[in-house]
């Protein structure tokens, strides 16, 4: 089946069309399961004023913050930024803008976006800054505000195990964001530890169907941990 | 005295019921899951994707692919399961949870909750906050019950910006445990050796204050 | 963990608390993946006045047939329902009122149900007689129909494999609609082929977390085909 | 001579590109599965949840739980994914599936479809016709042009419940390849030994012709 291999050779191959300007949706949770060799390349690329749509920005000198630091981002739609401190630097400077945003918001946003549903009712951020301008329905006498979907010119994810039709397999806690980001992109681009061929995979525990993937590239990863917690024995 | 925070935990975990599921937020809600009564057992949700959490790995157990909300390397326990964001956030969005514990900056007389947001302090961001505040039905906030300069933190009004809006209706302070309801907190119980007085003069939010204010026992 | 462990020992403890008047959601496409016996068991109470929410509304003389047979449903609220033919004569005389949904927007409507997702916006069914009376949003310049979640009393779900805790696995196509229905209802209630134990399904294949289900029971199945099409060799 | 309805998916498999999901309805649209020309792959997907249909199964394979959303047994090719119906109708709704082929009762200049219900017959449903014409930026209708009475299927306006407005581009007849665009139908072929008269007299429906139909080749 050539026309379902979206094995690409190399990480520029992988990026190819990403242009100053573009929305990125990122899959990962603070550096877990992030994509971090498709990051690095948009590093390379120096590509600039993107939106960056992403749970968290990394930290300082991996994932996401690597972007920032060479002022690649123009803005961020994020739940929690607290690990990074460049990020504050650039938003208070008025160079970066953010937009915060709920974490199951963004996720159930990212999912819409895929899904073809453009916007949802949520009770989340009702009376906050959140909902502040938003559309109010009442339903069952409760108040909910309407968010819209997000799509992206390109997603970027990382899985454990894809077979060369893109189906895709995350590992652990690790799945997070990655299976609603591979559905939001114009462009969905997979990075995965390990390529197998069609039919190794069991159709019924695939997390992202190749229908989402466009292009999928084998790395190897850091895995960075942020809080390294062992317990005795 | 006022209460430790593990002896906060210690009281929040009162609150537990065999088989729930709970959601707890970072710092003194996490020491909840160390006060489960014996024989009782809870599951514990992480909104990363991990319904079940263990206890921390052991060295040679650390994977970098299994982490809590917190993002530390954590375990899963038997008959865990493990999803997407989205699919984490409706068990919470859709009210499956049957108990959160999070911390708060203030809380209000109406329910609000304030936790997120200081302004003119480096900005982090709600996380999953303002989802659990918006879909859980059993919330108890955790936190102490003024600042360090003596400032409450029951107020008429949250000050600060809003994690969600009419949602709280159980708090567990270093000084009591007050509830609230129809627009008034609810004194129901003191910390050992604290006077009504004393948690009358450090909360600014109108407070009902019944006859007998039972001690928690430890 | 006792607590959490959701087999019960009877199909009549399984359906405990099913009262006259009450909305099942109720897993299953075609007879594919239907509760059978679940069904069987409110078929055997004679609850009347039910609202039955369902992609298909079984056969004459199977699956929801049965309840439809025994004028013990008030309202179905289904895609499809040509399999049928009890269902047209009971519709025809007034007897049945039926909510045609588009099938698609019937598996998000239980989703969003299950979800806390009060209404989404979709573009199925915008300017047909499904749209009429729901309001319309523009996203895009793209015409939206809003649509409403759905939540039972009950739900019914039909499984392949469950653990003590509820944790549930479907197989194959008989997945479908399970996962949401299980979402969706007050009470829901899985029948499985086989209960194992706790730690024998790993967790990542697990389709619906035991958070979801109240109660389980083991069960055997007809499992009958409708259309059994064949080739040779 | 009319297309006979394996000619009419031949003709529909020819807007087949290699790598294309695809959703075929029930009817001749389902015969295009046997049209793929060689050398090129095709994913069928079907919305019960099967990305990736395989063949009917021999005796042997049946199995109760691996069905289409015909209702009939089937099996799953090499590389394929199961996954629920709200994940099925979200690669649909999502306008993920690249070619979408229906039968409809009628369409008209507006892209509109009827397909669902005939006032006064047997109530069946929509099943998921309505999400498909909505999800997709890609839709071939096969279709008779007439009815066996010789009344035009290609109108104004459609006269039946619509399963969607605005949302057909394409049809094939068993008389014509016929495109829809600023309201209006446009003849692009004709069947082998069809006049373009004959397609004039059956096509109620504003049609543009133009100077030179091609005759399409088999």
């Amino acid at each position: 089946m050539a026309g379902f291999d979206k094995v690409v050779s190399c990480y520029e191959e992988a990026m190819q069309g990403l242009e100053d300007g573009m929305t990125v949706i990122a899959g990962g949770f603070g550096l877990c399961g992030i994509p971090e060799n498709l990051i690095t390349e948009i590093q390379r690329r120096g590509t600039r004023e993107l939106t960056i749509v992403s749970n968290n920005c990394g930290v300082d000198d991996f994932g996401l913050g690597l972007l920032l630091k060479d002022r690649q981002v123009k803005k961020m739609v994020s739940s929690y930024v607290g690990e990074n401190r460049v990020f504050e630097k650039q938003m208070l400077s008025g160079e970066l803008e953010v937009e915060l945003t709920p974490q199951g918001t963004l996720a159930e946003k990212m999912r819409a976006g895929g899904a073809g549903i453009p916007a949802f009712y949520t009770a989340t951020g009702y009376g906050t800054k959140v909902g502040e301008g938003k559309p109010v329905g009442v339903f069952n006498d409760r108040n909910y505000i309407l968010e819209e979907a997000i799509t992206g010119d390109f997603a970027i994810v990382k899985a454990w195990k894809g077979d060369r039709y893109g189906n895709l397999i995350y590992r652990h806690t690790a799945q997070n964001f990655n299976p609603m980001a591979a559905t939001a992109g114009r462009i969905t681009v997979a990075e995965v530890e390990e390529i197998v061929e069609p039919g190794e995979l069991n159709p019924a525990h695939i997390h992202t169907p190749g229908i989402y993937v466009d292009r999928m590239i084998q790395g190897t990863f850091e895995k960075r941990i942020e809080q390294r917690l062992v317990r005795e024995i | 005295m006022a209460l430790t925070r593990e002896q906060i935990a210690m009281r929040v975990a009162r609150e537990l019921q065999d088989g729930f599921y709970v959601n707890l937020g970072i710092g003194i809600p996490t020491l909840v899951a160390n006060c489960v009564p014996k024989g009782m057992d809870v599951m514990l949700q992480s909104e990363n994707g991990l319904l079940g959490i263990g206890p921390y790995p052991t060295e040679v157990q650390v994977d970098a692919d299994m982490i809590n909300a917190g993002k530390a390397t954590v375990t899963a326990v038997k008959g865990a399961s493990i999803v997407s964001s989205s699919d984490s956030f409706a068990m919470i969005r859709g009210g499956h949870i049957d108990l959160t514990v999070l911390g708060a900056f203030e809380v209000d007389v109406l329910g609000n909750i304030a936790s997120y947001m200081i302004p003119g302090r480096m900005v982090k961001g709600m996380g999953g906050a303002m989802d659990l505040v918006a879909g859980a039905d059993n919330i108890i906030v955790t936190m102490t019950h003024a600042s360090k300069h003596g400032e409450s933190k029951l107020l008429n009004r949250c000050t600060l910006p809003l994690t969600g809006v009419g949602c709280i209706k159980k708090v567990v302070s270093d000084l009591a445990y007050v509830e609230i309801a129809d627009g008034k907190f609810w004194l129901k119980e003191r910390a050992p050796g604290v006077s009504v007085d004393q948690i009358v003069s450090l909360t600014k939010g109108e407070l009902v204050v019944p006859d007998v204010v039972p001690e928690m026992q430890f």
